[in-house]
């Protein structure tokens, strides 16, 4: 089993790892935990694609996954921000709770 | 002669490795490396210690500690014996794991920032590419170890300590980079050994050190103030403010854990000034050409030191800031200030040599300083003192 | 496959699992700054240098203590009261496991296809910070620029929506 | 015998030709007067009404010495004026009046003796409370007929023939409280209507062939050469030509007006109305319109005859005449009323002038016609001042012995009915009825006529004498206090008596002036005249039946005056034909049963067929609609609707579905998501790998 798969059996591993904490937990910061993680998973993808790709030199992969860490960090703080102005409003960052858009 | 002292440690750090197996010299010599790294920087955190007590005592017209030893010299080993014996006392309420990480988290990254550092010629434990922004990730991991401390300790004024903190650290990290981004942007690479090579020539025998054109000498300054406060040191150290909240973020800390965090701090205060020196005093590259004869890591040393005492001098004559002087401070005029030092060192990169640069980037450095301090720092009228009780 | 790999692949599911499981926010979010960790090195050991610091500088640095912050003033260090799972956790689970049989299914299923792990170890130049540097300022200048203008929107659309309301709650 | 008019160029139209219409308007617009005055107002009515026929007098008198001067100097006077009335595209519809010798007697007959009749109805409507109202129809009606004689077009004709019509309607209606007299005006009115339909049939076809209604215009009138001969080359249907169709078309509107046999019904029941009317209407004037009529459209009548032969159209115009002349004759000697035996002898001597048009030509008839006018007016004046007298008494059988009481009247009535007889010699009947008896000799059809016209001419004496002995002769049977009438009234009976005898000698043989005036031929005083082969052999075989009739009827009736009661002394000798001409012939009762039988079953017919039929169709199609009309809610409610509501309630539940997916909780959309991802990728696989 060549590396690339491994790396990319974790990468699958971790993503669904997260989904299942992004899915399941009902307090909104370890949603956005889950959702990291996921969005870890998927750099750690782009680089091993990078790595083992046929074309290493081009850095796309690595350039891919550096832009997508600095845009996660950018959502993370937007996402915190809105879950802090949430439980100012709401006192709550249960998730179940905040079905305020309800259909 | 000169280079035999100088390159002592390397040859004597090749020449013990040799007697291992060929695969197992390379991690043997970093090993050691990390040995001697770990020993002398606790030592040289003593010898802080102790000049920090007797400093802050003269400054403050008294004797420091002068019963341990002839004028307090074993005080060090006094304080290492008490901390070692002292019980180790951890709350009931506390989260046992996280208190217990902390203070190991905490040396651990610190010790990590070294491997990167320059101390000599040819000794920098991992020569990387990317040396100074390993050295800024490591550092903002301090952080972390900061906060579990405060939380984990549940305590109200550790936790208030330990937001503080953090808050002050996070703030003070970006002006630490950006002052330090100048030197990397002149000598175009992110390696300590490239830019203290880069600062090892010597005209006329005075040291191309870049602390010597404007922008290096703003830089320089900022990189200090933006260290002071990396370190919670000086009067940026709200965390411990002894007045108000007791001992900060390792309040229920004791025994070998407080000895930890000290141990931490200083360590972090010696990483932080051994990052200026490489970046803004040469590293270890002589005063001047003439003394080109002492080795390299004593230079390295002395300017540690040097920095050490500028601290304990600091420390010792300004007062505390207060958290929203230290937060407007921070984001209001030592970052600008840094932005603006880019901008001048770009500007000083392409007019060429002469003394037309010297005085343009000079001036525009000490016009922008004063209208900010002139505009930003102005000092607000008190307004009533409002009150806000706790929801 | 080097051990190094399965010790790194271990630590960070093992952080990842964590994060997601534990039943203290506090642990959770420590976990979370494992699996980072975890990651970071798995990055390393990808011979993404850069990438790797830039990862510790960015989330072990900046997101974690974040999320640290956001636990922090929206008081839910406390272990929480009732059970930790939103409603009916089971739909979830079974939506991710679904997820990872399928991308696992994908990825073993290509496995051959994938370029073979051999040729390439000694094909990667050293990528330093300089070839890292030109990239960005030549062909990337653009993502660069998008960005850094994201990124200033992001702050100040965060400081704005944390901000604390001046006339009271509006 | 009969020459052609030949038709002298018209002289530019004089300036009583061009004012000609003055008579008729003057008469009309004092109608319109009378018509706006009160009830109470009765003096100013009569004086209005007697003063504008005196100026319609005046005129007509000038009318005629100018047409007399025009004669006198040798050329035959006819002068138009003509105008278009309307015009509508290319066609246009012209009305005029003309002046020639024709209408200028007429008139002055009509004036002088409307005059007449309005000075004696002035006394003997003097009781009558709607005394105004019956001088504004008495006005309009003669403004009508004044109309009708002066009319160049024959549609100007048609209309004030309409008019009389319907003046004779109101007249004859005027004590409308009277059922019967309503009924006989309606009678009157319908049975007219009948003739009129035809006339109006023959004016349309007229002017469909020849383009134009006037009958003279410089050349293109259509009693013209020019017409007239377009009008024979026409072929009509069974036979006829154009021409005697038309003629015979409008022979029948002058039967409906004058009365002729199969339309003289309305005419006795007429004497419902006041004497007066009878008079004017049933005596002079309107009767005397058809005959009139006639002789105005003579040209287009006689057209196509071979000179002294004669054409179908006049052949039918005679036999016509001469039957109602025996057949009313036979009637009127069974009658008991004074003034229904007066009507039905009208009727009969009507016949005699029909038939002395048919065989005689213009002059023939229009002598009698005059003549008729004047002493038949006399003796219905006459009855009417009897029946004043008698307090209106108006059965012959309760009267009787009046000679002593009404001495001029019976005077009077007594030179009337010796004309009517045709006493030889010296009266007017005399020789206009001998003059009718001549042609009838020549006729060249055939001698029936001329035998019927004798055989007539015995029953009138007779019915006279008949009437004249149960009135005045004998003893008085009715009521006691019979009084003389007014002055008013006798002085119009003297006036005319002493017409009734004078006006013989215009029409003597030997001094044919009536004759050469209407034909506008020199005429000059001959005893020559008389010896005509046959025609002294004529007048005494006159004579001899006048007197057998005379003889009869005094040795039957004579100073008998039988008891009111009793049977008729003719009743006794032959009682059933007696009954049969009593009860006129049946001629009502078979029309009863034809005519009217026949139209109420038709009409029966119709308004079954309207209610079932097009009712019928009518609640069919309504049906049929209302049935669409149902269909049609019916979709609409449940299939558009339907469906509409249905999709609206499926869209509605799935909204309701949908809606609950949007709980609101972040993560069931994760989950949903990451269910559709891990779906969508195996069917991307699945496929693919297929």
């Amino acid at each position: 089993m060549n590396p690339l798969t491994g790396y990319l059996l974790v990468a699958a591993l971790l993503f669904a790892i997260g989904l299942a904490g992004a899915l399941t937990r009902r307090n909104a910061i370890l949603v956005l935990i889950g959702i990291e993680l996921m969005l870890n998973a998927a750099n750690l993808n782009l680089i091993a694609f990078w790595r083992y790709g046929p074309h290493p030199e081009a850095l796309t992969g690595m350039m891919f996954a550096i832009f997508s860490i600095a845009v996660a960090a950018a959502e993370a703080a937007v996402g915190l921000g809105l879950v802090i102005s949430i439980h100012r409003h709401a006192h709550t960052t249960d998730i179940d709770q905040m079905n305020r858009m309800k259909g | 002669m000169i280079e035999k002292a100088d390159q002592i440690f390397v040859l004597l750090g090749h020449w013990l490795v040799s007697f291992l197996p060929l695969w197992l010299q390379a991690p043997a010599l970093v090993l050691l490396g990390v040995v001697c790294i770990i020993v002398t920087f606790p030592a040289l955190f003593a010898i802080t210690v102790l000049l920090e007590r007797k400093g802050l005592g003269r400054m403050q017209n008294r004797y420091g500690p002068n019963r341990v030893g002839p004028y307090g010299i074993f005080q060090p080993v006094a304080d290492g014996i008490k901390s070692l014996t002292k019980e180790d006392i951890v709350p009931f309420s506390a989260d046992a794991v996280v208190h217990f990480l902390a203070p190991v988290f905490l040396v651990v990254v610190v010790f990590m920032g070294y491997a990167v550092l320059p101390i000599g010629r040819n000794m920098t434990l991992v020569n990387m590419d990317a040396g100074i922004l390993f050295f800024f990730a490591i550092g903002a991991s301090t952080e972390l170890s900061v906060f579990m401390a405060g939380w984990s300790s549940r305590n109200k004024y550790s936790l208030l300590g330990a937001m503080r903190a953090v808050a002050q650290m996070i703030s003070y990290e970006v002006p630490l980079l950006m002052s330090s981004l100048v030197v990397v942007m002149m000598t175009g690479s992110l390696s300590p050994n490239r830019i203290v090579d880069a600062q090892n020539q010597y005209t006329f025998g005075l040291p191309h050190w870049y602390i010597f054109t404007p922008w290096g000498f703003a830089g320089f300054i900022l990189f200090a103030v933006a260290g002071m406060a990396e370190t919670n040191r000086s009067p940026f150290d709200l965390p411990e403010g002894e007045s108000e909240l007791v001992a900060g973020y390792f309040t229920e800390y004791s025994g070998f854990k407080f000895a930890l965090f000290f141990l931490g701090e200083y360590v972090g205060m010696m990483g932080i000034s051994g990052l200026g020196a490489t970046l803004f005093l040469g590293g270890y590259s002589a005063p001047l050409q003439v003394l080109g004869f002492v080795p390299s890591w004593l230079w390295f040393i002395a300017k540690i030191m040097f920095a050490m005492c500028a601290f304990i001098w600091v420390r010792g004559t300004l007062p505390r800031l207060r958290q929203d002087q230290l937060m407007n401070f921070a984001w209001k005029f030592v970052l600008p200030l840094t932005l603006l030092n880019l901008f001048d060192a770009a500007l000083w990169r392409f007019m060429g040599p002469g003394l037309l640069r010297w005085v343009v980037c000079s001036a525009l450095l000490l016009l922008a300083y004063t209208a900010m301090a002139r505009i930003g720092m102005r000092r607000e009228r008190f307004g009533p003192r409002s009150y806000r009780y706790a929801e | 496959m080097s051990p190094i790999f399965y010790i790194l692949a271990a630590l960070s599911v093992a952080g990842a699992l964590a994060a997601v499981l534990l039943k203290n926010t506090v642990h959770c979010a420590l976990a979370l700054t494992a699996a980072f960790a975890g990651l970071a090195l798995l990055f390393l050991e990808l011979d993404a240098q850069f990438a790797g610091f830039v990862q510790i500088l960015v989330y072990i640095g900046a997101v974690a203590i974040l999320v640290v912050f956001a636990i922090l003033l929206t008081r839910d260090s406390e272990t929480p009261k009732d059970t930790v799972y939103g409603h009916n956790p089971i739909i979830g689970l079974v939506a991710a496991a679904g997820i990872f049989a399928v991308l696992a299914w994908a990825v073993l299923q290509s496995a051959a296809a994938l370029p073979h792990a051999a040729a390439s170890p000694a094909a990667v130049p050293a990528v330093t910070v300089m070839d890292i540097g030109n990239a960005l300022m030549g062909r990337y200048v653009l993502p660069l620029e998008i960005v850094a203008l994201l990124l200033t929107a992001a702050l100040i659309g965060a400081v704005i929506v944390a901000m604390h309301e001046k006339e009271g709650a509006r | 015998m009969q020459e052609t008019i030949s038709i002298a160029p018209q002289l530019a139209a004089s300036a009583i030709a061009r004012n000609l219409w003055l008579i008729p308007a003057v008469p009309i617009v004092a109608s319109g007067v009378i018509a706006f005055l009160k009830q109470p107002k009765r003096k100013t009515a009569s004086a209005l009404a007697i003063g504008s026929l005196a100026f319609s007098l005046l005129l007509a008198l000038i009318a005629f010495v100018h047409v007399l001067g025009g004669w006198a100097n040798g050329q035959a006077v006819r002068e138009t004026a003509n105008f278009t009335w309307f015009q509508s595209g290319a066609s246009h519809v012209d009305l005029g009046w003309v002046l020639d010798p024709l209408s200028a007697v007429m008139l002055v007959m009509v004036t002088f003796v409307g005059l007449l009749i309005f000075i004696y109805s002035t006394g003997y409507m003097a009781h009558d409370e709607n005394y105004t109202r019956f001088f504004c129809f008495l006005s309009l009606f003669a403004g009508a007929m004044l109309g009708v004689v002066i009319a160049n077009s024959l549609l100007l004709l048609f209309m004030c023939w309409e008019l009389v019509g319907l003046t004779s309607y109101l007249l004859i209606g005027f004590w409308y409280f009277k059922p019967s007299a309503a009924a006989a005006a309606k009678k009157a009115f319908l049975t007219t209507r009948v003739g009129d339909v035809f006339f109006l049939l023959g004016i349309v076809w007229l002017f469909g062939q020849t383009g134009t209604l006037l009958f003279y215009n410089s050349g293109t009138g259509s009693m013209e050469q020019a017409a007239l001969t377009g009008l024979l080359a026409q072929p009509a249907a069974w036979g006829f030509t154009a021409a005697s169709a038309i003629g015979l078309l409008i022979f029948a509107g002058a039967a409906g007006k004058s009365g002729q046999f199969p339309l003289h019904v309305w005419l006795p029941d007429a004497m419902e109305g006041p004497t007066p009317v009878s008079a004017l209407i049933h005596a002079a004037t309107m009767v005397a319109a058809g005959v009139y009529l006639i002789a105005r459209v003579y040209p287009l009548m006689q057209a196509g005859a071979l000179t002294g032969g004669t054409t179908t159209a006049l052949t039918v115009v005679t036999w016509v005449g001469a039957f109602t002349a025996l057949f009313a004759a036979c009637i009127a000697v069974a009658q008991n009323d004074i003034k229904r035996i007066l009507a039905y002898s009208t009727v009969s001597q009507l016949g005699y002038m029909m038939a002395g048009l048919g065989m005689g030509g213009v002059a023939v008839g229009m002598f009698h016609l005059i003549t008729h006018a004047f002493f038949k007016a006399l003796l219905f004046m006459g009855a009417g001042s009897v029946i004043h007298g008698c307090h209106e008494e108006q059965d012959i059988r309760h009267m009787g012995g009046l000679k002593s009481d009404m001495p001029v009247t019976f005077l009077t009535y007594a030179v009337g009915m010796l004309a009517l007889c045709g006493f030889p010699l010296v009266f007017s009947g005399f020789w206009s009825k001998d003059g009718i008896l001549e042609a009838a000799q020549h006729f060249s059809v055939s001698k029936v006529p001329f035998y019927m016209l004798v055989f007539g001419a015995l029953l009138t004496a007779f019915y006279m004498t008949r009437q004249v002995s149960y009135v005045f002769f004998g003893m008085n049977r009715g009521a006691k206090n019979a009084h003389e009438s007014p002055k008013s009234m006798t002085t119009p009976l003297a006036i005319l008596a002493f017409f009734a005898i004078a006006l013989g000698a215009i029409g003597t043989p030997a001094w044919p002036w009536f004759r050469g005036f209407l034909e506008s031929r020199a005429v000059s005083f001959a005893w020559g005249g008389f010896n005509e082969p046959g025609l002294l052999a004529l007048m005494l075989t006159s004579t001899v039946v006048v007197f057998l009739g005379l003889g009869l009827g005094w040795g039957l009736y004579g100073g008998k005056s039988p008891a009111p009661e009793a049977p008729d002394v003719l009743e006794s000798a032959m009682p059933l034909p007696w009954a049969w001409l009593r009860d006129r012939l049946y001629v009502d009762e078979f029309y009863a049963v034809t005519v009217i039988a026949f139209y109420s079953w038709w009409a029966r017919v119709a308004d079954w067929l309207d209610r079932r039929v097009w009712g019928g169709i009518v609640s069919l199609v309504a049906f049929v609609f209302g049935l669409w009309a149902t269909l049609n809610r019916f979709l609409d409610a449940n299939v558009v609707d339907g469906t509409f509501d249905k999709g609206c309630e499926e869209l509605y539940t799935g909204g309701g579905l949908l809606a609950r997916i949007q709980s609101g909780r972040v993560q069931t959309y994760l989950r949903l998501l990451a269910l559709a991802v891990v779906v969508l990728t195996i069917l991307l696989f699945w496929s693919g790998r297929v």
